[in-house]
């Protein structure tokens, strides 16, 4: 492995850490035109995790170690999934080491996690929001892989750099299955990552809330690892739909430096793009009420599979 | 000699027993002489395991090796029963089901049972077979009906009559046998019954009176053996007559009457030159397992349930011996065995527990183990025995059939294995929560003399181990003495 | 054809009359005429016994005949005429719905029974292999007695005459079993009958009458 | 080794396992001997076996006849590359098991230690034997007698009805499958009755019998594996048991039952036709999913163990069934990977699942609760148990870096080669397998958090939980040793899959190759296609995590304050606010309403005692096993009435049975 691969596995570390809060500035900006309210500044969540840094940690008084170690696993989780997502080069000495399926499963630790710990707050809100973080994990988890699989057949191979590049490198051909895919993957996307109409970041009404009320009792750092995790997992969502449906513009191959700068500001337009049509999805709909939650993503997990036969139907 | 002695032995047994058998020492004597018997079948054994098959007194008896084991079965296990029903038929004198009286009858008729059985085994005069027959049946009787209650009283009826109208239509069947081998062998010599005359010239017997006479032979011997629709009498003395009775009964007669089935088919069969003796045990077969099996299912007292869990297993070694051939025959030889032993072992520890809970009711007999670890084990790893698990003997026999008959008769099996299935169920969920769970039963107030279940069930742990060679040679020898199509 | 010598005739008529008197009992309603008849059948049977020893010259059927007398014509009827007496059933009768009927299915039982001795008596060389048919038929017809029969007694007479269907069976086939058969078959039947009589009493100790219906308790309850 | 065989010594230890069992019989009642000094015996045993049988993985095979047995059919054995896989998980699983049985085990406790010790060992040993049987006979016997070992240490506390119920359904169920399994014996002797395994391979039989063989051995092991429908016993027996008991049965005896389809249907039916595998990945992934949803539901901490075990069981058969499809269709590679996948799981599996069951005994002992409702915080107070139990849920839960998630990979890895099946309709139809084994190892992981979080996490349901004191040594080298084994498997897999290489070459004709994989790197196929580094892995995930603790302890002051929980204000907060095992299944069982049979008791609105009472119970009962124990009972009322005790109407019987069989001769 040169060391161009080394330099472009760090820079996107580096990139997905420092721009993750960013893109989710971004995307509530976008929100707050949408809704004409007065946008806060777009680097309104560094200044919310600054702030968290400086507090006092208060911690619930029966929680075990788990509680407090959890936080740096996830936030661990979410970093080390940024590195293996190929959002700006395809040479990524790390990704021989895990593959989408890794991935997923990557995820999924930072879900349990993530769970564990809310339970270990003993109070109602935490073990609710983890019964329902979990109810939609495990259904947007095997959606999530049917995404993949289809990705990885037209490709025949599971390791996301490979794939991207294949898709970049094929003459730019039309993938029905693909179509179906997106559907599905910005489905999961939504419902992974507690926007709406799965989940509304923006409230703590105990009817709804998911992913806030496994937060709730966290405090200052804890909180702000968290806070900064869940805006990786963002990205990283992000980063891997660009990586499966508009590959284009990543520096494929061996390239040379040069195509890893172009690289940059490519990402840079796919994610304003991308946080903006989110902010534009999450306008249009309505929140659902949670025990629909199951339906939406059922709903994607049928247009993945679908999308799966789709493309051994046409074998494309 | 040692035949004599043999057959000599508790036929004087009986005879003095009749004596003094109402004497404290009777039990003892009961004993020593079964004890003596089975010293005079182990000598005749030697013998054998040292000659061979030998004829003796003018070839009125004969020990073959299909006989020999069975003669070896049956004097053990009388041997075995004599130990056991020493202190039981005192408890019961205790209990006063019994007087004094009463047991000089049992003492010497019992030991007339086991002559008659010996007798019915090693003559070779199918004539003699049959008046041994007759004579086991009717020295049963009394005991059976040895309580003297109205239950007993009318199971005795039952097996009198129809035993006694099964067993005329076996003479009739024998009077066939007769009548079609005096043609070939001529009247003059008396050696037109002899077993082994009738083997040699069995080519030449005519078919249309030998299949007639096998039918006869069938239903009358199959009716002493149990075999349904004939079963009939067979639950109700097992369930009434004292448990050292349904112990023989079960063990041995059975067996004995199963013996006498086999010998005509061999001789039908070799003159038919046709299968169809073979179907007919195949036929019975099925349906007492079948019947059995359902009948088992609604059992509640706990004697009837082993009963007819004896039906079951005579129907599968008829079944084996209507397939025929050397694995199946050899399987139904060593099926004949293991069942006689673990069935009487059964029959040992019921009689206890049925004595310590005073009812042979199951809802009343409950947790055995804590009462008496030895007769609750006793009872639990019989019937697992009998359910044909491993390490016993029942299953190595119960593997041999279920494999070939997989091959040589297919259309069988599904109603072997539900049958099997169905018993199983039935069984063990009877005897489970007799053995486990909390005691119901007082503790009993005599040492039980468990010493024969146990030898019973370590032999045919050791069977189902451990075949001896020479005993296998006798299976083998047998086997192919029975052939089959 | 010839005419049959005398005494064939005369064994054919006892031959009927042993199936005459199968029906007789099949039809009959009270027990010490059934014994009665038994007795009957017995003597009938002695002296077919005796007509084919004479005829044959066969010392042993003398000897068997001598036995069925003692046995069946004396001493069995005796024994049962005492039991009934000590019993007192002596105006026992047997509750039996249309003996019409049964006389019908004996009739369909005896013509069943020569079809089965047909290809016996074919091979048959014995001069008395005609009355095999009737032998079975007789055998037969004693089983449908105690089927339908309802009183204790009257089951063991049926018994007894089975017996002796058998033993003119045996008789018209082979001219008798050979005899150290015919001599453990005598004392069966002898000891069945006293072992019987012991039976009765425990019986009569219990229950207040000889009749069947005490002796359906042991079943499958529903 | 040492001049002795493999075999000959392998034997030597299970007989040593029976020797301990008998000499437990020695002083029966003492706890000290029999359940602490022999049960470390009998590990030692275990750690011999599981070295043997690493030897003999690349050893050729070896045979060997014992003197006893049926006379025409002595006792054969064989110890080849497949029976050494399942004899390592036996061993390494056992030593666990037994270490921990050893502090694990109280007098007064149902059955007597010494006899518990002798069904435990002779237990261990019928496994063992099953897996060296190399005739019918042997393989039977061994197997009967795991059967029925297994029952009376189920039965251990006999006293309790449910107890005896469950271990009747258990031995009535084993029984049914052995009977399977000897007719699919049966059938494969073809005829001549050859009944030794090395008869079995030489015969090939026609597609109709080897179909009829192959049915039979998925019956009569899938009873045994409880495969749905066959699975009832499971939930029952498992919780049943005394835990270390309940892990063996469900961590090995189940994998018996998985090796034994593998061995009839590769190795002596031979030629296995690709549509059984159809059949074997229906049923695995069914029972997958069943498995798991169910567990979502249970209440019962053991039972819902017991559940996951039936998830296991399917995702291995599924993977077994993918084998046989590949196999069928002649493509022997991807046949290898599918296999290798299954054993894979296997061996995790039985880690993993006996580390819980272990941690549930633990539980058990320090609590005497069963029922998760009253449980809850208890890793303040038993941390080891906590800790340990918590690698093995989250192996379980299928999560990198730990093993459940290599054997998860492998698998998926081998459904996405389902379209190069040259058939149209089955390679649109795999796919949808491999859906349902992501759902179910999703559902898994839902599963094991409400598992892990409601025992171990939160505040204690129960006051006298936090009298709740941590288990001894031994049970703790117990659990670290399983945990050991599951961060292994996970962090190793090139090395474990190059000793499992042997079992797939000797079942599908090859292994795996070895396409540019160094050893810290998992590259089964080309490397380009797939590739996968646990240890690289892990190491990311540490150093980063690290890292981040490192930073925020250097830049950011390290203050902490403890108080209560925020209670909204409402100022009674209580345990019972948590949810319960109940609340935490409801999705689930919102989800898959079909799939269960649910009675509810819902409180009025004017309750002033409120009470909500939810029963979940398994349909599978209810359509299959109730209406045929009612069929039987007709038919068994039926032929009462044969019997009505009138002894004329048996004479009637006699009669007419002479005769019809008198017509039936004439005629």
């Amino acid at each position: 492995m040169n060391v161009i691969a080394l330099l472009t596995q760090g820079l996107e570390i580096i990139v997905a850490v420092a721009a993750a809060p960013l893109f989710l500035g971004w995307i509530n900006q976008c929100r707050a035109w949408l809704q004409n309210r007065s946008a806060p500044s777009v680097l309104q969540p560094y200044r919310t995790i600054q702030k968290l840094f400086n507090k006092d940690a208060v911690i619930a008084a029966n929680s075990s170690a788990l509680f407090r170690v959890a936080p740096y696993i996830v936030f661990g989780a979410m970093t080390l999934a940024a590195a293996i997502i190929p959002s700006m080069g395809t040479r990524l000495p790390f990704t021989a080491a895990a593959d989408a399926i890794a991935l997923v499963g990557l995820l999924a630790t930072a879900r349990v996690f993530m769970a564990l710990a809310a339970m270990d707050s003993g109070t109602a809100f935490g073990t609710l929001g983890a019964r329902r973080e979990m109810m939609v994990g495990f259904l947007a988890e095997p959606a999530l892989l049917m995404v993949i699989f289809v990705a990885s057949l037209i490709s025949a191979t599971t390791s996301l750099p490979a794939i991207s590049e294949h898709l970049t490198t094929e003459a730019i051909g039309l993938y029905p299955s693909l179509a179906f895919t997106a559907v599905a993957f910005t489905m999961v996307l939504l419902a992974e990552n507690g926007r709406i109409p799965i989940d509304n970041p923006a409230t703590h009404l105990e009817l709804t809330m998911i992913h806030e009320a496994m937060l709730l009792e966290y405090s200052a750092r804890h909180l702000a690892l968290m806070e900064w995790a869940a805006a990786l997992k963002l990205f990283n969502y992000a980063c891997i739909g660009f990586a499966l449906f508009l590959p284009w513009g990543i520096a494929a191959g061996a390239a040379a430096p040069n195509a890893l700068l172009l690289a940059i500001p490519v990402l840079a337009v796919k994610l304003v793009l991308a946080g903006s049509g989110l902010a534009l999805i999450e306008t249009v709909s309505a929140k659902l009420r949670v025990f629909r939650a199951p339906e939406f993503l059922a709903t994607a997990f049928l247009f993945a599979v679908l999308g799966l036969l789709v493309h051994l139907l046409l074998g494309a | 000699m040692e035949l004599a002695l043999l057959l000599a032995l508790p036929l004087g047994g009986a005879l003095m027993l009749g004596v003094f058998g109402a004497r404290r020492l009777g039990a003892e004597l009961n004993a020593f002489f079964s004890i003596a018997t089975f010293g005079a079948a182990c000598a005749l054994t030697v013998r054998v395991i040292a000659e061979g098959n030998f004829v003796a007194a003018r070839e009125q008896f004969f020990i073959d090796p299909f006989n020999v084991f069975l003669v070896d079965l049956t004097a053990f296990v009388g041997c075995t029963t004599a130990l056991f029903s020493r202190p039981y038929m005192r408890v019961e004198l205790e209990h006063g089901r019994l007087t004094a009286g009463r047991l000089r009858l049992y003492h010497s008729m019992y030991q007339l049972f086991i002559f008659t059985m010996l007798l019915a085994l090693t003559t070779n005069n199918m004539g003699l077979l049959w008046v041994a027959m007759e004579a086991a049946t009717l020295s049963t009787v009394l005991l059976v009906t040895l309580y003297r209650t109205p239950a007993s009283l009318e199971a005795g009826w039952k097996y009198f009559i129809l035993c006694g109208v099964g067993i005329a239509q076996a003479l009739f069947g024998t009077i066939l046998l007769y009548f079609a081998a005096e043609r070939v062998l001529g009247s003059e010599g008396v050696t037109a019954l002899l077993w082994t005359h009738l083997n040699d010239v069995k080519g030449q017997l005519e078919p249309t009176v030998l299949s007639l006479a096998f039918v006869f032979l069938l239903v009358g011997y199959g009716t002493k053996m149990g075999l349904a629709p004939l079963h009939n009498w067979l639950p109700d003395a097992h369930a009434e007559g004292p448990t050292p009775i349904s112990a023989v009964l079960s063990g041995l007669l059975l067996n004995v009457a199963l013996y006498a089935v086999v010998r005509c088919k061999i001789l039908v069969e070799g003159s038919l030159h046709s299968s169809l003796p073979s179907q007919m045990l195949m036929g019975f077969g099925l349906l007492s397992v079948g019947l059995a099996a359902l009948f088992l299912w609604r059992q509640r007292d706990i004697k009837r349930l082993f009963a007819y869990s004896s039906i079951e297993h005579m129907g599968i070694i008829s079944f084996a011996f209507g397939m025929g051939g050397p694995i199946a025959n050899f399987a139904g030889l060593l099926h004949m065995t293991v069942h006689s032993l673990t069935k009487s072992a059964i029959f040992f520890a019921v009689g206890h527990a049925a004595q310590a809970a005073g009812s042979q009711i199951m809802d009343n007999i409950r947790g055995l183990l804590s009462i008496s670890p030895t007769v609750g084990w006793g009872l639990m790893l019989g019937t697992l025995a009998i359910l044909g698990l491993p390490p016993f003997g029942v299953f190595a026999s119960e593997f041999l059939i279920l494999t070939t008959a997989v091959k040589t008769q297919p259309w069988a099996i599904p109603i072997l294995v539900a049958a099997l299935g169905i018993a199983f169920a039935a069984i063990f969920r009877r005897v489970q929560p007799m053995v486990f769970g909390e005691a119901s039963v007082p503790h009993l107030a005599h040492v039980p003399a468990l010493l024969p279940v146990f030898a019973h069930l370590i032999i045919v742990l050791g069977l189902g181990v451990y075949i001896p060679s020479y005993l296998a040679h006798w299976y083998r020898e047998a086997a192919h003495l029975i052939g089959g199509f | 054809m010839a005419p049959l010598s005398w005494d064939l005739q005369l064994l054919n008529v006892c031959a009927a009359l042993l199936l005459l008197l199968a029906f007789a009992m099949l039809s009959q309603r009270r027990i010490v005429t059934l014994v009665d008849l038994l007795a009957l059948q017995g003597a009938v049977l002695c002296v077919a016994t005796a007509l084919v020893a004479w005829r044959t010259g066969k010392s042993h059927l003398y000897l068997s005949a001598l036995l069925t007398l003692g046995l069946k014509v004396l001493f069995l009827p005796w024994l049962l005429r005492r039991l009934i007496r000590r019993l007192d059933v002596y105006w026992d009768t047997e509750p039996m719905a249309n003996i019409g009927g049964t006389m019908l299915l004996g009739l369909l039982i005896v013509i069943f029974a020569f079809g089965l001795a047909q290809p016996i008596s074919a091979l048959a060389n014995t001069s008395t292999k005609s009355t095999i048919g009737i032998a079975v038929a007789v055998t037969l017809l004693a089983f449908l007695t105690m089927i339908t029969r309802k009183k204790a007694m009257s089951q063991i007479v049926g018994f007894l005459s089975m017996e002796n269907g058998l033993f003119f069976a045996a008789m018209s086939a082979t001219y008798g079993m050979p005899m150290v058969v015919e001599l453990g078959v005598a004392l069966d039947v002898l000891v069945a009958m006293l072992v019987l009589g012991v039976f009765f009493f425990q019986i009569r100790e219990r229950f207040e009458s000889l009749d069947l219906h005490h002796f359906e308790s042991l079943k499958e309850e529903k | 080794m040492m001049g002795m065989s493999s075999l000959s010594t392998c034997l030597a230890l299970l007989a040593g396992w029976i020797v301990i069992g008998i000499a437990g019989l020695a002083r029966p009642m003492s706890v000290r001997f029999a359940g602490r000094a022999l049960f470390l015996a009998g590990a030692l045993c275990g750690a011999g076996l599981a070295l043997v049988s690493l030897w003999a993985l690349n050893a050729p095979p070896e045979q060997a006849v014992l003197p006893i047995g049926l006379p025409d059919l002595p006792f054969h054995l064989r110890l080849d590359a497949l029976s050494a896989v399942f004899l390592l998980l036996l061993g390494v699983t056992s030593v666990g098991t037994s270490v921990f049985g050893a502090g694990y085990f109280r007098a007064g406790e149902g059955t007597a230690p010494g006899l518990l010790c002798l069904q435990y060992h002779v237990f261990l040993a019928s496994m063992g034997f099953v897996l060296i049987a190399n005739d019918a006979y042997a393989f039977m016997f061994a197997w009967e007698i795991m059967a029925l070992a297994s029952y009376f240490l189920v039965t251990t506390q006999h006293r309790i009805a449910e107890i005896r119920r469950a271990g009747f359904l258990y031995l009535l169920i084993a029984h049914l499958g052995a009977l399977g399994i000897l007719l699919c014996f049966g059938v494969l002797q073809g005829g001549h009755w050859e009944m030794t395994f090395d008869a079995m391979r030489a015969l090939r039989l026609g597609p109709q019998w080897a179909t009829c063989a192959f049915l039979l051995a998925f019956f009569g092991f899938g009873a045994k594996a409880g495969l749905v429908p066959l699975h009832v016993w499971l939930p029952e027996a498992h919780p049943a048991a005394p835990s270390p008991v309940s892990a063996l049965m469900s961590a090995v005896m189940l994998k018996m039952a998985l090796y034994g389809i593998l061995r009839v249907s590769f190795d002596l039916i031979g030629a296995p036709l690709w549509w059984w595998g159809l059949i074997a990945l229906g049923v695995g992934l069914f029972s997958a999913l069943y498995g798991v949803v169910f567990a979502a539901a249970q209440t019962d901490m053991k039972r819902l163990l017991a559940y996951s075990s039936i998830e296991n069981i399917g995702i291995a058969c599924a993977g077994l069934g993918l084998a046989l499809v590949f196999a069928g269709l002649g493509m022997a590679s991807l046949a290898a990977l599918a296999v290798i996948a299954m054993l894979y799981h296997c061996l995790n599996h039985a880690l993993m699942k006996s580390l819980l069951f272990l941690g549930t005994g633990a539980v058990l002992h320090a609590t005497g609760q069963r029922n998760l409702g009253k449980l809850g915080g208890l890793m303040r107070y038993m941390p080891w148990t906590a800790w340990l139990t918590l690698i093995g849920a989250l192996a379980i839960a299928s999560l990198p870096p730990l093993n459940g998630f290599v054997s998860e990979w492998l698998l998926l890895q081998a459904f996405l080669f389902t379209d190069q099946i040259p058939r149209t309709f089955i390679n649109m139809l795999l796919p949808l397998g491999a859906a349902v084994v992501a759902l179910s190892a999703a559902l898994a992981a839902y599963v094991m958090v409400k598992f892990y979080g409601v025992i171990f996490l939160g505040v204690p349901r129960e006051g006298t939980l936090v009298r709740a004191h941590d288990c001894g040594r031994l049970e703790r080298f117990g659990l670290a040793w399983l945990a050991a084994g599951c961060v292994l498997l996970g962090l190793l897999p090139v090395q474990v899959i190059a000793r499992l290489n042997a079992a797939a070459i000797l079942l599908v004709g090859t292994g795996l190759g070895e396409h540019g994989q160094r050893w810290w790197l998992l590259a089964p196929l080309t490397q380009g296609r797939a590739s996968y580094g646990p240890i690289a892995f892990f190491v990311g995930v540490l150093s980063i995590v690290l890292l981040t603790a490192l930073v925020v302890r250097l830049f950011y002051h390290g203050r902490v304050r403890f108080s209560l929980p925020w209670d909204c204000g409402f100022g009674q907060l209580d345990a019972r606010m948590q949810d319960s095992a109940e609340g935490f299944g409801q999705p689930v069982r919102h989800v898959f309403q079909p799939f269960f049979r649910i009675e509810r008791e819902l409180p009025s609105a004017f309750d002033n005692a409120p009470k909500y009472r939810v029963i979940v119970t398994d349909r599978v009962w209810y359509a299959l096993y109730e209406p045929l124990v009612g069929l039987v009972r007709r038919a068994a009322n039926g032929v009462a009435w044969l019997q009505q005790g009138r002894v004329t109407t048996y004479l009637l019987y006699g009669f007419v049975t002479l005769l019809v069989l008198l017509g039936v001769v004439l005629a």
